[in-house]
């Protein structure tokens, strides 16, 4: 337990040190959702119907630009090897890896979501109905994304074909999450279906991903 | 003075202008104070600038 | 005094210790006069009191690109001089400039209200002064994410830069933004030309405005040196555990 | 507690490294593995540590803990110093302190051990390459494996820095240690040899 | 001449090889697109009206997603040391890697166009006007976004906070490619003038990118 | 051809590694910069070449070619071997061939000298530690430079390398070559010797 709470608190400590994680993960959603008026034109009904999906574009792109790091750069420097030595089973460092990327730059977006709302001329419900969607479906981005992760260890004699096979899962999560946050906006009663549906994804990813991460990098270490 | 039915908006604006600028100030005088002690801490612990530095350093 | 001379950080202490009183009795005055002529300004005939905000707004818009401004010549002087002043001038301006940005922001979005109808709109000239705050708010990051003061100075002043050349891009391409999607329709008020009886009082507040920010930046710029003073003695101190422990 | 291999054989990328090697250290002793560039000293050490498959032939460790595999018993100190830049060097040690389950108090003790207490609150990217390698050392005495398996441990220390590791290591064989140590200098302590790919 | 070759045919090499670069681009490229139907909903015109937006936020976002590790990658082994010291300008080393960056990673964006045009529903005219403006617009995404990677040397770290600063600097190419591909659409006439300011951007960050590279990287180093 | 160094002052990370340093090496000589770990002897090779900028002093080559800078005419060789590897053994080498503007024909000749010519189609991935390091020596062999700044550069290196890496240095030596090594073992060819960090 102590052990993987120390590494919790290690990669939390290092995201924010190294290039402010958590703050300039909500700068770029921030300055994402800024751009978006720039190429659609000023139209604030068209930007409100965009909405969800300029939020849940900019958070995808948010936990993907800092993922690909998660193992390859502890396997550069030699951390995963101690860490797959270690007596904590690889499968809950790597969930404990994944929860502090999650804490460090996956929260921080739900919670800036609020402000950028406003900012998109959308309504109290509304962004509160993407904020809920965001808090239940990033966590499924970076246990997806984190298998991804994996692979690119193993990967980096060649074979870039893996890694581009797990993007594709992350876009059904995209796609309830758009999903369930215009039904919130637009016919309340059926937010239910789509938005069940985001959660059993991110309880498939929160248990595949680990087991799943944790395989490849066994047989990735060389 | 009267200042018509927006008057809290003008209000805020103004409290809005007064508190930023309050907090700038404040937050200028803390560090100012701050670095001087911890400045007078070094020095009282024996801890001495080097001299013969270039007149352009710090 | 030479501006040689100002150049040496100690000198530079002491000259300033002298001349930030009498700066920051000026600058009471000023804003107190300023103040006091925009109570007693009049109603104008369409926006009724809510001209008032334009004494604060205006200010701090204009603060907010002298800043940049600002920055950049220090930036120059990091970059070509390689001066450590310039450097703290650099550092110490930022934080100023987000601020005064911030309330340009805030104070349009409140006049915007009443005029408008809406706090905010994506509009050509309040997208750009948002992309301003962007700036100095990852210029702030960059600031305070580097620990060797130098190094970061001379990163931000490539990027104070390169943000300078932008701005007025930014401004520019903006109109042509604006008119390809829906016709200018901001920034009216009664007639271009300002009637005396606020232009006088905008220009007061200005100048005060101006007097604040040289004030607080001499003071954040000391606070700066005392900041890297400190840090050198700690590497002393450091280093001469570190002796007698070896 | 003795560590032995039996028939090891190592495939890497497709070729064979080396075929039917076998070796035997007990507790208290050092095992010094020599051989020319590319012989597989390093990857007999990975695949001790279990991050490396055996393609044929075991090693197994006896007597040690039952509950445990070997490669949580033991200690690996390769190239890589499995140091974070952004973090200082204490910071650094207290991690793997923490996630490997030392014991709480001897961080201070074990930087004074590789005189690296004055840097102890610099960020670990400030460490010259000597320093990171005692910081790395520093490891080996802040949590207590029995085994070490040490690739190429002296290098980049200085003379005093060599002496003073093999002070540490005679310390941990006095005290029933063992260690494994791939090496083209002189180990410092006393060892046993194992000559690997001199067939190649 | 033969040493700048060099360079690029090495850089590109490494991306096709070890991949990411090319590949992963386009992949989220394709995802963007796929995503703005779900967003929108099924009105095909309203879709089409925003092909040329969404198709440039897509591209702008994808090069964004590769070019972090543009020189910390060569600094981290050590190659960024050589390459200052050489007899090459480190001015041109920079144009050179970032042409490469461009080739492996922007140019099959301008290809991959024609491709998502039909997903968008756009005419083949449009689709064509659209792939134009990227071919035009792209290199200054990469030569701006450079200035960014090569800060993320001097700093130490990379990811989000350089996207965050370069971001800002981006917008300008943003609004002229999709106003010169609009006008392309909509009002034939009117497209030579934001093209070519279009393309005087490209120019202009193929100036000055590589200066405030190498300024930013001379200084960067130690 | 002189290279010397007057007064040369190091500041790190905000904290004076090393002041007044003076130094000289004339062509044909190797000059072995020696000291405890952290003594700032990386800092001295990287400053020579360019890549750090001294806090004060002056570093001049003297009689070298006017045209260009000292950074131009040096080889550097450090810890971090410049090596991609994604890339194969010739790959890599012909990259820095090209770019740093050798001979064309040279290249599977330097890999025999150093003897990896059977790995020359290998990934770079694929080498050992002391094979990367004899990959960075053919480097030295492949491009004609005068100045030779190396840190450690028999780290790794097994003793047939090291014999190897000595007849490299002396044969460059004497054909007016110059060498500056920071080493905390003999060098294996003849050399004054330079102390840093002693003061400190
Ligand atoms: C968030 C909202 C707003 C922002 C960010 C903003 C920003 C700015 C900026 C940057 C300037 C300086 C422009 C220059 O000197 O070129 C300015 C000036 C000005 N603004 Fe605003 N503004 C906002 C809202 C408003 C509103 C709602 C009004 C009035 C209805 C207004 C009235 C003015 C006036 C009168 C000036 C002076 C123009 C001049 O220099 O002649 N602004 N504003
Ligand atoms: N990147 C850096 N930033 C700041 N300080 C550094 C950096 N690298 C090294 N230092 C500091 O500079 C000093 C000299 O480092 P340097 O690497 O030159 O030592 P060295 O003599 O090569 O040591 P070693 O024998 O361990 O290789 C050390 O005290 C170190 O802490
Ligand atoms: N990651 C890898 N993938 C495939 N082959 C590898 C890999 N690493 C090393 N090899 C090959 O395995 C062989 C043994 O490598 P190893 O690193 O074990 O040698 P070593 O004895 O440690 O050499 P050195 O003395 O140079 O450190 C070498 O021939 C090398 O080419
Ligand atoms: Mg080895
Ligand atoms: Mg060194």
């Amino acid at each position: 337990m102590s052990a993987l709470s120390a590494l919790i608190r290690r990669d939390i400590r290092i995201a924010l040190r190294v290039g402010g994680g958590a703050l300039i993960g909500v700068f770029f959603f921030l300055t994402v959702v800024v751009l978006m008026p720039f190429a659609i034109g000023p139209d604030l009904a068209l930007l409100a119907r965009l909405g969800p999906a300029i939020l849940w574009l900019g958070a995808l792109l948010a936990s993907l630009l800092t993922l690909d790091r998660l193992f390859t750069a502890d396997h550069d420097d030699g951390s995963l090897d101690l860490i797959t030595m270690s007596r904590t089973p690889l499968e809950l460092s790597c969930a404990a890896k994944a929860l502090a990327h999650w804490l460090a730059a996956g929260l921080p977006l739900v919670i800036a979501t609020p402000v950028l709302g406003l900012l998109l001329n959308l309504d109290a419900s509304a962004t509160a109905a993407i904020a809920l969607t965001l808090l239940a479906g990033t966590p499924a981005l970076t246990f997806i994304g984190m298998i991804g992760a994996a692979l690119a260890v193993t990967l980096h004699r060649g074979g870039l074909l893996l890694a581009v096979l797990v993007l594709p899962l992350s876009i059904p999560v995209l796609i309830f999450g758009v999903a369930a946050s215009e039904a919130a906006i637009t016919e309340p009663l059926s937010f239910g279906a789509p938005f069940s549906i985001l959660c059993a994804l991110s309880l498939f990813g929160l248990i595949v991903g680990p087991f799943a991460a944790a395989a490849s990098l066994r047989h990735g270490l060389d | 003075m009267s200042l018509g039915p927006y008057a809290t908006f003008i209000a805020a604006s103004y409290l809005v202008v007064l508190v930023v600028v309050v907090l700038l100030i404040a937050w200028i005088a803390i560090d100012y104070r701050s670095q001087r002690r911890r400045l007078n801490e070094l020095e009282t612990e024996g801890v001495t600038r080097r001299s013969g530095r270039q007149t352009t350093e710090l | 005094m030479t501006l040689i001379d100002l150049a040496n950080p100690t000198r530079f202490l002491a000259f300033t210790a002298r001349l930030l009183p009498w700066l920051v009795a000026a600058t009471a005055i000023l804003l107190a006069v300023g103040l006091y002529q925009s109570a007693m300004a009049p109603d104008d005939y369409q926006q009724g009191a809510t001209v008032k905000i334009m004494f604060i707004h205006v200010p701090n818009a204009w603060l907010s690109m002298f800043v940049w401004g600002v920055m950049s010549l220090a930036a120059l002087g990091t970059l070509v001089w390689r001066h450590p002043l310039a450097d703290v001038a650099a550092k110490a301006a930022a934080p100023l400039g987000a601020a005064f940005t911030f309330l340009a922001l805030v104070t349009g979005s409140l006049w915007g209200r009443p005029m408008w109808g809406t706090y905010w709109e994506w509009d050509a000239r309040l997208t750009s002064v948002l992309i301003l705050f962007l700036m100095y708010l990852g210029l702030i990051a960059l600031w305070r994410s580097v620990e060797d003061p130098s190094r970061a100075a001379r990163a931000a002043a490539v990027l104070t830069l390169v943000g300078a050349i932008n701005l007025p891009i930014i401004k520019f391409s903006v109109d042509w933004w604006n008119t390809l999607h829906q016709p200018a329709s901001v920034m009216r008020m009664g007639g271009s030309t300002l009637d005396r009886a606020f232009l006088i009082p905008l220009l007061v507040m200005a100048v005060a405005f101006s007097l604040l920010f040289l004030t607080l930046h001499l003071a954040a710029m000391r606070n700066e040196i005392l900041r890297r003073r400190v840090r050198a003695m700690q590497m002393i101190h450091v280093a001469q555990a570190g002796q007698r422990a070896g | 507690m003795r560590l032995s291999g039996r028939g090891v054989r190592c495939v890497r990328g497709g070729r064979e490294v080396f075929a039917g090697l076998d070796f035997e250290a007990n507790a208290g002793e050092a095992l010094a593995v020599v051989g020319p560039n590319g012989s597989g000293k390093t990857s007999l050490l990975r695949l001790i540590a279990g991050v490396l498959a055996p393609a044929g032939g075991s090693i197994t460790l006896e007597r040690g803990d039952d509950e445990l595999t070997l490669p949580e018993q033991s200690h690996y100190l390769g190239h890589r110093d499995a140091l974070k830049p952004a973090l200082s060097v204490s910071e650094n040690l207290a991690f793997w302190r923490d996630f490997l389950g030392g014991a709480p108090s001897n961080l201070a003790e074990s930087l004074a051990t590789v005189e690296l207490d004055h840097a102890a609150r610099l960020p670990a990217a400030y460490l010259s390459a000597g320093q990171r390698r005692r910081l790395s050392i520093a490891r080996l005495l802040t949590v207590q494996r029995p085994v070490w398996l040490l690739d190429e441990p002296t290098n980049a220390l200085d003379t005093a820095g060599q002496k003073l590791f093999a002070s540490v290591m005679s310390e941990h064989l006095s005290r029933g240690g063992l260690i494994i140590a791939a090496t083209h200098t002189p180990l410092g302590v006393t060892s046993r040899t194992l000559r690997v790919g001199d067939g190649l």
